[in-house]
């Protein structure tokens, strides 16, 4: 319908590709370059906090999205975590299908507002809400101050 | 129109876009004595994803922007956006959904490598232009000519503009490219991009925000803000995608969108009854363009306007006394900075060293944008 | 923009904070890869342009001639009515002279381009593409020219299977 | 002042349609509304809207390729970067400052036109936050459908029940581009993506294109003798950030329907409401948002699924279209198509996937991965 006439010979419809990429750089921003400091340097992780509300988030944000105060203020996150939630990708970024799934997992902090998406770094069958973990940092020759210098989140041994 | 608030606009700023956002926005709130609280509803104006590098940018944008846990929307209409996106914010109030309104505009062009222009390459239709690898410039380069040749129209009198606009950002503290000794013979003089386009012709990318705040009258008088402004007309208009088969000489949909507004302002001549005007200029030919698309000149008649010394800020039509991009910066959709803070700055007697010498009451401005096609027009009293 | 406002907000960063990746970073490539379908009109036009030839369609409300082609009229909102062979001759409706490629980078020889309106397809009506066998001093708006196609084995359905536009030479139709 | 939806056009819906470019799938959509409305675009409609991302597009800037396919060249014009919903939503506000008295809204999905959907998707993740870790963008689904499960002690296999249910539905759709005869064991038997979310469990993509005309109350009634009516719009947003949003309930969702039921006057939305077609891009989601809703208690909208609370003869009709998992996931389209669904139940033009007297319906949308963002309508018929 719609149309006056249309094709029926299959071979004679055509498509056209491209792409819309490019590279792109992003800086972390303000309350991303203290982070990412703190952690290229020291190993920290760190909270930005509002004191109107009371919160200390993490990821740090410059402002409080609730209160719209400016956030100059941070604080050290506890080294030990709980895992919130938990799901094991069976397969890679582009979807194609792991040998072996790979853990994600939710992790919060007592304390803290939000938490940190990343790799829980045990094996799949040991993946579950409740584990107490703690982040395991690459050593800091190799830290780059991104996220990925964190590897993922480790069980913390009592 | 209650508060407006802008960040710098530079070639790359540190913030991430979503702090560009804050910042702004929280001037904005500031200015206008509201905090975050007394927001109903958030509208978001951004252009193209792909300047940021991310997808669904509204989104990203959004804690920025004020819009946690509130109703929050992002429009785009391409570089129209700087403009249209105080329209999207006038319909939430004029429709009784929302008292108070942030409207918060950010562009972050530096993210993209490895040039911004980059991006452009991606604006042209797939099948019929993409192949050529059009550049930009080539977009303004064409209308400009065709602009040059119907009316025949020398350089030296579009590149009046660049001066003038050049100069007047010198007086905004946000301003990339003020340049307070800038000629004529600068601007011809500058490299060749791509004729009859050169280099002082082109607003700087940048990265920037703004923000205004927008009330309904009731918010206004219960609250007995004096520092406000009012949005009395708005229209909005766009043309075929087949930028390829029409004569580019005139900027129709601008004229469309043009008349929807004074239609509703109930402005019947345009150019007695405007004082000032914030004309759309990424490149100097725009603003003169513009000012014949918002019928403030005849077809033609811009360049001898301009010669004349009427737009000058001390002329009887002031255009782009905030700088403009041309001078001030082009973050994309945050010219709203320019193009619509400055109606409200001028209107509310707060542009300092910008201030119009004489009275100005109403005020125009415009956004263009899409592939040659997109005009939004918003009309402001005192 | 008042006295209330003291500080404009940004902090300014030069290019080798970025690009020595003195400030902390993260670098990206999307991958956004597309296949769009030509659909009716396009997957005509690109057959017949393999062919050397142009192709419109006409709407028989508003009596035009349209191209590039399209199954319905934007004007009239209806469909259009069937196919047309336009000419590969036309004018030039503007142009520039670009020292830019697609990412801002300067080439050394300009290429020239523009809009060419197309004959036989409704005034004004026509394509972007690249014009060549001319100077840019000789280039003109209203200049007459004509498409160089590609050898017949190196088209693939493409608007660069015309190589350029060349100027009409006299006696040519 | 009331506005009524005079038009609906939708094309079918297909995993792939190559015959068309999305401006022909647009246009087929855009004739088939305004055929449907009995109004001519080009003299009798005062605003258009599309809703569109450029990256599910392929274009720097989609806007410039939206106008001549749907009548709207050189005319009021503009995008919203959102679902369709939020386009109606904008549509409602233009139409009752009574600037616009007769407007269009669009929203369409070409999304076989992508070839890394996946990259695109990765692509709308925060790009300090979250993109550097290289994972699977759906990775949030999963994870939030396990804060959701556990927070609600929902059993997992409600997932199977709401997976076949659409899937059935979708049966008795002809646009439906995946209706299946799909057992709930079935369903949970399927593959494992991103547990507890099965391959079944993921909508599909489709393509598809959805047209609403939208009027005054003066203009409506003058168009037709039935209009639907829009009763309540709104629309709202939690924390785009992954970190600080609620996983274990839509929020956004919650907010919104407070919105649009206050302005519908709707105090007991489960006793007042029909029908209702909610986001089911995950099957989970389903069940997390008729909770947001108030159409189902917390934690009781799992059980009522495994109970057939929600199939089509069931006490509340939930997405007898068959929803995303039946239709497929048509993106920025969602919302509109189900807001499209909806105007067919109230109209009675369901065909054998009729609800029986269904006066009020709900149509509600998310904007899928990565984002906290949702929109709802109440649309409702008679006086």
């Amino acid at each position: 319908m719609t149309f006056l006439e249309r094709t029926t010979d299959i071979r004679r419809l055509r498509h056209w590709e491209g792409t819309i990429e490019a590279d792109y750089i992003y800086t972390s921003g303000i309350a991303g370059e203290r982070f990412f400091v703190a952690l290229r340097e020291e190993g920290r992780i760190l909270a930005a906090r509002c004191s109107f509300c009371d919160l200390a988030y993490l990821p740090p944000k410059m402002f409080c999205e609730r209160c719209f105060a400016e956030l100059t203020d941070f604080v050290d996150v506890p080294k030990v975590g709980r895992v919130e939630a938990v799901t094991l990708s069976h397969v890679d970024r582009r979807g194609n299908r792991l040998a072996r799934p790979e853990p994600w997992a939710f992790v919060t902090f007592k304390g803290i507002h939000g938490g940190l998406l990343h790799r829980l770094l045990v094996p799949p069958d040991k993946a579950r809400p409740g584990l107490r973990v703690r982040p395991r940092v690459h050593p800091k020759d190799v830290r780059r101050g991104t996220i990925a210098d964190i590897e993922g989140f480790e069980p913390a041994t009592p | 129109m209650i508060g407006a608030g802008m960040t710098l606009f530079r070639r790359r700023l540190q913030e991430t876009g979503k702090e560009l956002c804050y910042e702004a926005a929280r001037m904005a709130l500031d200015s206008a004595g509201l905090t975050l609280a007394d927001v109903d509803a958030v509208v978001s104006g951004s252009a193209p994803d792909a300047f940021d590098g991310v997808h669904m940018k509204g989104e990203y944008l959004l804690d920025g922007a004020g819009g946690y846990r509130k109703p929050y929307v992002r429009v785009f209409t391409g570089g129209g956006t700087g403009v249209f996106s105080t329209i999207a914010g006038w319909w939430h109030v004029a429709s009784g959904l929302a008292d108070v309104v942030l409207v918060v505009n950010e562009e972050k062009m530096s993210s993209c490598q490895p040039h911004a222009q980059s991006v452009f390459a991606h604006i042209w239709d797939p099948i019929l232009d993409r192949p050529l690898q059009p550049n930009l410039v080539w977009i303004f380069a064409m209308e400009m000519n065709r602009y040059m040749t119907v009316h025949g129209v020398k350089k030296e009198d579009i590149a009046l503009v660049a001066v003038k606009n050049k100069r007047n950002a010198v007086d905004h503290p946000c301003a990339q490219l003020a340049d307070p000794k800038i000629t004529v013979e600068d601007v011809l003089k500058s490299e060749v991009m791509a004729w009859p386009v050169q280099r002082l012709d082109i607003s700087p990318p940048s990265d920037g925000a703004s923000a205004v705040v927008l009330a309904s009258d009731e918010v206004i008088r219960k609250r007995r803000i004096k520092d406000r402004a009012w949005i009395s007309g708005v229209g909005w208009c766009i043309d075929s995608t087949m930028w390829t088969d029409r004569d580019l000489y005139f900027p129709q949909y601008v004229a469309r969108a043009a008349k929807m507004a004074y239609k509703m302002a109930k402005i019947g001549d345009p150019r007695r009854e405007i004082d000032f005007a914030e004309p759309y200029d990424p490149f100097d030919y725009k603003e003169l363009h513009h000012l014949e698309g918002l019928l403030l000149a005849k077809k033609g008649e811009a360049p001898k306007l301009t010669r004349e010394g009427v737009t000058q800020r001390d002329g009887d039509l002031p255009a782009c006394p905030s700088g403009g991009l041309m001078g001030v910066g082009n973050p994309i959709a945050a010219t709203m900075g320019q193009k619509i803070g400055e109606l409200f700055w001028q209107l509310t007697g707060q542009a300092g060293k910008r201030q119009i010498p004489h009275e100005v009451r109403t005020g125009v401005s415009n956004g263009w944008g899409d592939l040659m096609q997109y005009g939004s027009v918003v009309v402001m009293r005192a | 923009m008042t006295a209330r406002i003291s500080k404009w907000p940004g902090k300014e960063l030069h290019a080798d904070d970025l690009y020595q990746a003195k400030v902390t970073q993260v670098r990206f490539r999307p991958d956004a890869k597309y296949a769009w379908s030509a659909g009716e009109a396009m997957s005509r036009f690109l057959e017949e342009l393999q062919q050397g030839r142009l192709v419109a369609r006409t709407c028989r409300r508003c009596k035009r001639v349209l191209f590039p082609p399209r199954m319905f009229c934007e004007e009239c909102f209806r469909p259009t009515d069937g196919w047309t062979y336009i000419r590969d001759t036309g004018t030039i409706e503007t142009f520039s002279v670009s020292y830019l490629d697609r990412d801002a980078r300067r080439i050394a020889q300009p290429i020239l381009v523009g809009v060419v309106s197309l004959d036989g397809a409704s005034p004004m009506m026509g394509m972007m593409h690249y014009f060549a066998e001319m100077t840019p001093d000789q280039i003109r708006i209203g200049m007459r020219v004509k498409a160089v196609w590609r050898p017949p084995a190196e088209r693939r359905g493409s608007v660069l299977d015309i190589a350029y536009f060349r100027p009409l030479r006299e006696g040519e139709a | 002042m009331r506005v009524g939806i005079v038009g609906v056009g939708m094309t079918a819906f297909r995993s792939s349609t190559p015959e068309y470019s999305w401006k022909e799938l647009m246009y087929e959509a855009a004739s088939r509304a305004y055929a449907d409305a009995g109004v001519d675009p080009r003299t009798q409609v005062d605003s258009f809207l599309t809703c569109a991302e450029d990256y599910y597009e392929g274009f720097g800037i989609f806007d410039e390729f939206v106008p001549d396919q749907i009548g709207a060249a050189l005319r009021p014009t503009c995008t919203v970067s959102g679902d369709g919903l939020h386009g109606l939503a904008n549509a409602f506000m233009q139409i009752q400052t009574g600037l616009i008295d007769v407007a269009v809204v669009e929203a369409h999905s070409k999304a076989s036109d992508i070839t890394t959907l996946a990259g695109v998707v990765e692509h709308g993740l925060d790009p300090i936050w979250n993109k550097p870790l290289g994972g699977h963008p759906y990775i949030v689904a999963g994870l939030e459908a396990d804060a959701y499960l556990r927070s609600t002690r929902t059993p997992a296999r409600s997932l199977g029940a709401v997976v076949s249910k659409n899937r059935r539905n979708g049966l008795r759709n002809p646009h439906a581009a995946y209706g299946a005869d799909v057992d709930p064991a079935q369903a949970l038997a399927s593959e494992e993506r991103f547990s507890p979310l099965r391959a079944l469990d993921i909508s599909a993509p489709a393509d598809g294109a959805i047209v609403l005309v939208v009027a005054s109350e003066r203009a409506a009634r003058r168009l037709r003798a039935d209009p639907v009516w829009i009763r309540g719009v709104g629309w709202a947003s939690d924390s785009p950030s992954l970190e600080t949003r609620d996983r274990a309930a839509a929020t956004y969702a919650r907010l919104a329907a407070q919105m649009a039921y206050r302005l519908a006057k709707i105090r007991a939305p489960a006793r007042e409401i029909d029908l209702a077609e909610v986001d089911d891009r995950f099957s989970y989601k389903e069940l997390q948002h008729l909770e947001a809703l108030g159409l189902a208690r917390a934690g009781e909208a799992g059980r009522r699924a495994l109970n057939g609370d929600f199939s089509i003869d069931g006490r509340l009709p939930v997405n007898a279209s068959g929803g995303s998992l039946g239709c497929g996931n048509v993106f920025e389209a969602t919302g509109l198509h189900r807001a499209a669904e909806v105007v067919l139940q109230l109209r009675g033009d369901a065909g054998s996937r009729q609800v029986d007297g269904a006066n009020v319906g709900l149509a509600q949308s998310w904007r899928f991965v990565p984002s906290a963002s949702g929109a709802v309508a109440v649309l409702g018929v008679g006086k």
